[in-house]
């Protein structure tokens, strides 16, 4: 450890230390421009400077790059360094007049404006050096450099031509303490709403603010140790040494007793219905996207805004967008008529807008749900009963102009009507996840109809499936909301722990069994069964069968053309011989 | 030439081959000499030899017969017929090719009893003017290569280190810093196994200063010897020269050695069969002034852009490549040498008790005797201006000198009695430096002094740090305002101001110096600057946008009968009259160029 | 043996939890059905091995009956397919040995079946009774 | 050139040094000056200095400073030399020839002892040189 005294204050600080590390430890504030905590030391703006005096003999030094020595006094802010850091930061204001930090550090020290000569008003660059050490020793592109010498000393790149050495990672204009660098996205990509295009804005992030958990990581596209191997700077702050740029995905073989599958839905892509509109108008937004704009810590705060910025006057709820329409999915995907009611609810009271809500049927099953209902009709909903038929922004009188038209057979009024508004949300029905049929095989699940996982019996069995142990739980066995999806996965995993914690298992009476003599290893058996209870046993080059899992329906055993296989209780033999007994007189 | 090693020639014929000599067509009169030698039959009795600076640069092209020590100058071709016959073929040297100084009446033929030679002790140019410094047996016949022979067979690192230091040796770059200490320094640095460099600055940026260069072009094996002692004295296996590209001559003669050096096996592996293995590079510097302080040096040596970082670490620590590297400047090299050769002790009694050895400046400017001079530490500036320099030229009374090239200072002429060490000059608020000496006279403006110098540093300022690329703008700014008559009351106290806080807080040599000049000429010519500021006059008529023209009309009709000389060269038109009547100046149109004070014959025209 | 006379002798093979089920709920339903179909009862539709066919043809049988479960509710999931491949595949095998495919008979009842049960138990006689006798086995009984 | 090792570099040094040594006026022991007025190099002044120049070369040795200067004043019994051993007068000789020079140049310079027969008298004048 070095002791050494600063501002009077007598302190300790270990080997190494740079006199404003130490500073800042004892919460004494030295104004820098060129350093940076995560960059080597430059020492080119010269504003940290201080006065270190040292066996009697006074010098100024820049606090950011020297290091502390035994017993030397530090003075922060004498005479002789302040003069030096005012002139220093006067001539800097002269040389830099745009640059928002060299005002303020202008302004903390009292200077009000420059003696010296301004060259160009709107300069904001203090050559610095903070971008080139960025690029060079974080990034590892040396995309940019200084050139020139003296007072016509600039930052660019090689000519001034486009670097291709740049990767557009913008950490120079991240580190530019005076916004000399801005970005600009020169594509000009067109983003149908601005503020839910949640582009990165940092490459370790998490991904949405109410993750579970709410755990960062690390988006390889955007990650510049991808691209040239160096940085890491997240690597360096992060105290618990949790991050590892070398950490890869790996598979891991789990050895489980039973499987509760809670692969959930895919929301319904509401671009396959083309009169909608959807992805051609910007204020046709779906549901998911209604959620993020009311959410408050969403990318609007939670206020609810077109695609300019406006505030929506009138909006439209279309329910049953994807559902119980034979074109698309049949079933009723069974929520979105309460979320629907939600937005409703949520557009009343948070906008002045007046919300219109196209239905079919209103399905509020749940406790409590029909009551909201009936809250939402004083609240001043308008509900039209009947299926839209077409959002449209060709305006037919001058009311609609500017407007999106929603075209909808009123079924109560029994007529058309064309309802003008600003906003139209299309509640989108679920269905089955984008890998539903992947999964069935691989756990030898069998679907209904829809797709949707096929359940062991209606009402006998809903959680589980025809192969023992696989469980179902959640919306990839149907449609259903939140509370049926928690009550489910309950009874899903009650079932799973009631299989694993009973100690015994009772078997089935008529299994089959297989003769090791008569088995020539053929596995007709094995792609035979319905409950992938028969394995083909490499080693010995026979088919066995798990005694827990067959069921005895004796399919394999009739299968067997060595007759290898055999159902208890109803062996071949056996059945021969009720045969032959029917013909006995 | 191989011939002429065994032949015995009874003269040899020194011509003088310095860069400045060979611009004033020095090798012209070497092709005359030997035309007319042979056409007088004396090829095989009299030699012609080509040799490095002489040193008496205003006096050239030079020429010494040897041996009696004749000295010829300002030779030009039609001379030389007369003079190969009458002096080498008849034996009578020729007086009217020989030095007269300006108030003497007859000329001294020998050189060693000229003034300008006669107080000089030559150690780094021990050999100028006596060998060709592209024969390296030449070099080897004055004891070349002998210490580096001491060295490496009979001398351990550590003794060679001590000697230095005994020897009191300091940086001749402009620092000095003690030579023995750096060594020791870097000889003590752990390398863990990586290679310790050796490197000679011959950066030599500031203006008016060519020491290394001579010495490079009149002797460039004393450097080398200097740095295969100094290698064998830290274990360093690589060299480098970083020498200004502006020298052509002094590349070409460099080259030339490192050849023979090699040839002889005095570089490379083994070095006389020592087992010391140790080579030399040659880096050209690209121009940048900068590039002389050591730490831009070692970046440009290395490729990157020629800009300094902060120190500690120093070199010595953590040099090129982050490996220990000692850099030393050309002259102090060639003093290696001689230390070793005739021991510290010897060394240490010339000089003053804290500046030992002798010191090689540049005496330019406001001087009769321009020329390279090599004094003892501790000799006084009058012996300098007065008894080498031989005074002021045009009878003009001595004003300031000016050493330390940009980054020194201005010594006013009150302390002409100083004598010259690091240490004095550092009080008078200049500094050693490379050696530059610029003497000024009267008709000098020391406000335009400091401002061509500002005006030098801020040019050259590599641009990093604030206070020097921003400083050095500022304070040129205000001087230019100053010389144009728009001088302000409260400029010079700015001035004082800007100069402390960048000389406290710039980050390299280049800046903490700059403001020297200003500082200096602010010291003892205030009143300068204040006559400046509030008169709007230059004493000194140089700062022109200040001088005003008139005509004395009496003069100009009675003396000069209106010659009408000043209107026709006016380019202003700003002068009345025609021939036979008097003249006069229109202020307003006048722009102040000084052309009819420079054409007018008769002394009409005043200048206030 | 003139054919009224004649009282084909059926076997049928009913899965344990539709159509033996169904053929239990006819029966406890009190309905009368002819006589001439023989149960054996097997776990599956599944289960039928063609030889049990061809054994029960050789025995004597004038037809063989397979019931399962209807497609998708079968117990196993699946047995109710084989069965249904396997009386496609051995019901063109017998033709080619001279029997008739109508004595080979394929039916899905279901366990609320047992009004379809007994109405093919009577179709299933009526038929045979028309075909005739097989006598694969040369009219000959077998004694115990 | 090999690679040489510490007593090439004396040997080069002794070579080269002989060379050199004349340029830097250092103490000799005998100097010659040949009298080469116009009128000597008529008398054959020329023809004395080369024979001069070969004995110095012959004999090899740095010590000797062999120079020339101008007419000694006695054009009747041109060419003429004088030889001037250090710490002795200087002796000046007359009507030479080349036989003359190379006794003189054995006996004299390098023996030390004056050839009387052909010497003219003791002393000189003070010349320039």
């Amino acid at each position: 450890m070095v002791n050494l005294t600063i501002d009077g204050k007598k302190i300790k600080v270990d080997e190494g230390t740079t006199i404003l590390q130490a500073a800042e430890k004892n919460d004494i504030k030295i104004p820098s421009l060129c350093f940076h905590p995560l960059l080597e030391p430059y020492a080119a703006c010269r504003v940290c400077v201080v006065e270190v005096i040292k066996k009697g003999e006074s010098e100024i030094v820049t606090s950011c790059n020297t290091k502390v020595t035994e017993g030397i006094e530090v003075k922060t802010d004498s005479e002789r360094a302040m003069k030096a850091r005012e002139l220093n930061v006067e001539m800097l204001l002269a040389q830099a007049p745009d640059a928002e930090a060299v005002q303020e550090l202008a302004k903390d020290l009292g200077i009000k404006e420059t003696r010296f000569e301004v060259k160009d008003p709107d300069e904001k660059c203090i050559l610095c050096g903070l971008c080139v050490r960025a690029c060079e020793e974080v990034v590892g592109a040396d995309a940019i450099s200084f050139n020139e010498r003296g007072a016509e000393r600039t930052v660019s790149t090689p000519f001034g031509q486009e670097s291709e050495a740049c990767i557009g990672c913008t950490a120079c204009s991240f580190f530019c303490p005076t916004g000399a660098i801005t970005v600009e996205d020169l594509l000009g990509r067109e983003v149908i709403h601005d503020e839910l295009h949640l582009g990165p804005s940092s490459a370790v992030r998490v991904p949405i603010r109410q993750a579970v958990p709410m755990v960062p990581f690390i988006d390889e596209e955007a990650c510049i140790h991808f691209k040239t191997g160096e940085c890491k700077l997240c690597e360096q702050v992060c105290e618990k040494e949790a991050v590892d740029h070398d950490m890869e995905d790996e598979e891991v073989k789990v050895e489980v007793g039973s499987v509760v599958l809670a692969s959930g839905f895919k929301p319904f892509d509401a671009k396959r219905i083309q009169a909608y509109g959807y992805g051609r108008f910007n204020n046709v937004i779906t549901a998911l996207e209604f959620e993020k704009l009311v959410n408050a810590s969403g990318p609007t705060g939670g206020k609810i805004r077109l695609a300019n910025g406006k505030e929506p006057e009138s909006v439209g709820i279309v329910h049953c967008v994807g559902s119980r329409d034979e074109n698309y999915n049949e079933y009723c995907s069974r929520v979105c008529c309460m979320y629907s009611l939600k937005f409703a609810h949520l557009l009343n009271e948070k906008t002045n807008a007046q919300v219109y809500d196209f239905y079919i049927d209103m399905r509020c099953f749940g406790k409590g749900y029909e009551e909201f209902y009936h809250r939402l009709l004083e609240e001043g909903t308008k509900f039209i009963r009947g299926r839209v038929s077409e959002i449209t922004d060709v305006a037919v009188t001058e009311k609609e102009e500017g407007k999106l038209v929603i075209r909808v057979e009123d079924t109560l009024i029994g007529a058309m009507r064309r309802i003008p508004v600003d906003m139209v949300v299309l509640s989108i029905g679920l269905e089955p996840g984008i890998d539903q049929n992947e999964i069935a095989r691989v756990f030898n699940i069998s679907c209904s109809q829809d797709t949707f996982f096929l359940e062991r019996h209606p009402k006998l069995g809903p959680v589980s499936t025809f192969s023992d142990g696989i469980f179902l739980a959640g919306a990839c066995q149907s449609p259903k909301d939140i509370p049926d999806t928690v009550a489910q996965a309950g009874a899903a995993a009650s079932e799973a722990l009631s299989l694993a914690d009973k100690g015994t298992f009772e078997l089935e009476p008529v299994t089959a069994e297989i003769d090791k003599d008569l088995c020539s290893g053929c596995q007709i058996c094995v792609s035979l069964c319905p409950f992938t209870a028969i394995t083909y046993n490499e080693e010995e080059g026979i088919s066995e069968i798990n005694d827990a899992l067959c069921k005895g329906c004796g399919t394999c055993v009739s299968a067997c053309p060595s007759g290898a296989s055999q159902q208890r209780h109803y062996r071949d033999n056996q059945i021969f011989a009720e045969i032959e007994g029917i013909f006995i007189e | 030439m191989e011939k002429a090693n065994e032949k015995a020639y009874r003269l040899h014929l020194m011509v003088c081959a310095g860069t400045a000599c060979v611009s004033n067509n020095s090798f012209g009169i070497k092709d005359a000499l030997e035309k007319e030698i042979n056409k007088q039959g004396l090829e095989d009795e009299v030699l012609v030899v080509t040799t490095g600076c002489n040193g008496f640069c205003e006096r050239g092209p030079l020429l010494v017969v040897q041996p009696g020590n004749v000295f010829y100058q300002q030779l030009e071709e039609k001379d030389i017929p007369h003079l190969v016959e009458e002096h080498f073929l008849k034996g009578r040297p020729v007086k009217k090719l020989m030095y007269k100084p300006p108030k003497e009446k007859s000329p001294i033929p020998i050189l060693s009893d000229i003034n300008f030679f006669k107080k000089q002790v030559l150690i780094a140019l021990r050999n100028r003017g006596l060998i060709d410094p592209e024969k390296i047996d030449e070099y080897i016949a004055r004891d070349g290569y002998s210490a580096l022979a001491k060295a490496l067979t009979e001398m351990e690192p550590k003794q060679i280190i001590n000697e230095v230091k005994d020897s009191g040796l300091r940086g001749r770059g402009g620092g000095g810093f003690p030579t023995g200490l750096k060594w020791e320094f870097v000889s003590k640095s752990s390398t863990n196994g990586q290679e310790r460099y050796i490197v000679c600055n011959g950066d030599e940026g500031d203006p008016g200063a060519f020491m290394d260069r001579s010495i490079l072009e009149a002797d460039p094996h004393a450097v080398i010897e200097g740095m295969i002692i100094g290698a064998k004295a830290i274990g360093a296996s690589k060299g480098f020269v970083y020498v200004r590209n502006e020298y052509p001559l002094a590349v070409s003669r460099l080259i030339k050695a490192l050849e023979q050096a090699r040839g002889y096996g005095l570089l490379g592996k083994d070095i006389l069969g020592s087992g010391f293995d140790f080579d030399i590079k040659i880096v050209r510097g690209a121009g940048a002034f900068v590039c002389g302080e050591e730490t831009a040096l070692m970046a440009s040596i290395e490729g990157r852009l020629g800009e300094p970082r902060p120190r500690p670490p120093y070199p010595a620590e953590k040099g090129l490549w982050d490996n220990p590297t000692c850099i030393n400047n050309v002259e102090t090299w060639a003093n290696v040498p001689v230390i070793i050769n005739r021991s510290a002790d010897w060394y240490s009694n010339i000089g003053t008790k804290t500046s030992k050895g002798t010191k090689v400046f540049s005496l330019v400017g406001k001087i009769n005797n321009t020329g390279l001079v090599e004094v003892p530490m501790g000799i006084t500036l009058r012996e300098i201006i007065e008894d080498i320099g031989g005074g002021i030229p045009d009878g003009k009374k001595f004003k300031a000198v000016q050493t330390g090239g940009p980054s020194g200072g201005c010594i006013p002429a009150k302390n002409i009695d100083l004598p010259i060490d690091y240490e004095s000059l550092t009080e008078v608020g200049s500094m050693m430096g490379s050696g530059g000496m610029v003497v000024m006279d009267e008709d000098t403006c020391m406000v335009d002094v400091a401002k061509y110098f500002i005006s030098f540093t801020q040019n050259e300022s590599c641009g990093k740090c604030t206070p020097c690329r921003e400083g050095t703008k500022a304070m040129y700014e205000i001087l230019d305002r100053i010389t144009k008559g728009e001088g302000k009351e409260e400029d010079i106290d700015l001035l004082e101001d800007l100069a402390k806080s960048i000389k406290d807080s710039a980050l390299c040599g280049l800046g903490n110096t700059a403001p020297n000049p200003v500082l200096t000429t602010l010291k003892y010519f205030k009143d300068e600057y204040e006559i400046h500021i509030k008169e709007k006059k230059c004493p000194a008529h140089v700062c022109r946008e200040l001088n005003t023209y008139t005509i004395d009309e009496k003069t100009c009709l009675d003396v000069g009968h209106g010659c009408d000389l000043c209107r026709k060269n006016c380019s202003a038109n700003a002068i009345s009259g025609e021939t036979k009547t008097a003249h006069q100046v229109i202020q307003e149109k006048c722009i102040k160029c000084g052309v009819c004070y420079d054409v007018c014959r008769f002394d009409a025209v005043k200048v206030k | 043996m003139s054919n009224e006379s004649f009282e084909p002798r059926l076997v049928g093979f009913l899965c344990n939890w539709c159509s033996y089920t169904g053929a239990d709920l006819a029966g406890t339903s009190r309905m009368s059905y002819a006589p001439n179909l023989r149960i054996i009862r097997v776990m599956c539709s599944g289960r039928v091995d063609p030889q049990f066919v061809l054994k029960a043809f050789k025995e004597g049988a004038d037809g063989v009956l397979i019931s399962g479960c209807h497609p998708g509710d079968c117990h196993y999931q699946e047995g109710n397919y084989k069965a249904l491949r396997r009386h496609r595949l051995l019901s063109k095998m017998l033709e080619q040995m001279g029997i008739e495919k109508e004595r080979f008979r394929l039916e899905w009842v279901s366990a609320a079946e047992g009004e379809k049960f007994q109405r093919v138990c009577n179709e299933f006689t009526d038929e045979m009774k028309k075909l005739g006798p097989l006598n694969l086995n040369g009219g000959k009984k077998n004694e115990q | 050139m090999a690679k040489l090792t510490i007593d090439d570099l004396k040997k080069i040094k002794e070579k080269a040094k002989r060379r050199t040594e004349l340029r830097e006026g250092g103490d000799y022991r005998a100097k010659v000056t040949v009298h080469m007025g116009t009128c000597g190099i008529a008398a054959g002044a020329r023809k004395i200095m080369n024979a001069f120049m070969d004995e110095l070369e012959q004999s090899k040795s740095s010590d000797i400073l062999l120079t020339n200067s101008g007419c000694a004043g006695l054009c009747s019994r041109e060419p003429m030399a004088t030889v001037e051993l250090s710490g002795q007068a200087p002796i000046k000789y007359i009507d030479l020839t080349e036989q003359k020079t190379k006794e003189i140049f054995q006996k004299h310079v390098i023996g030390g002892n004056v050839v009387k027969k052909y010497a003219l008298g003791k002393g000189s004048e003070k010349t320039d040189a």
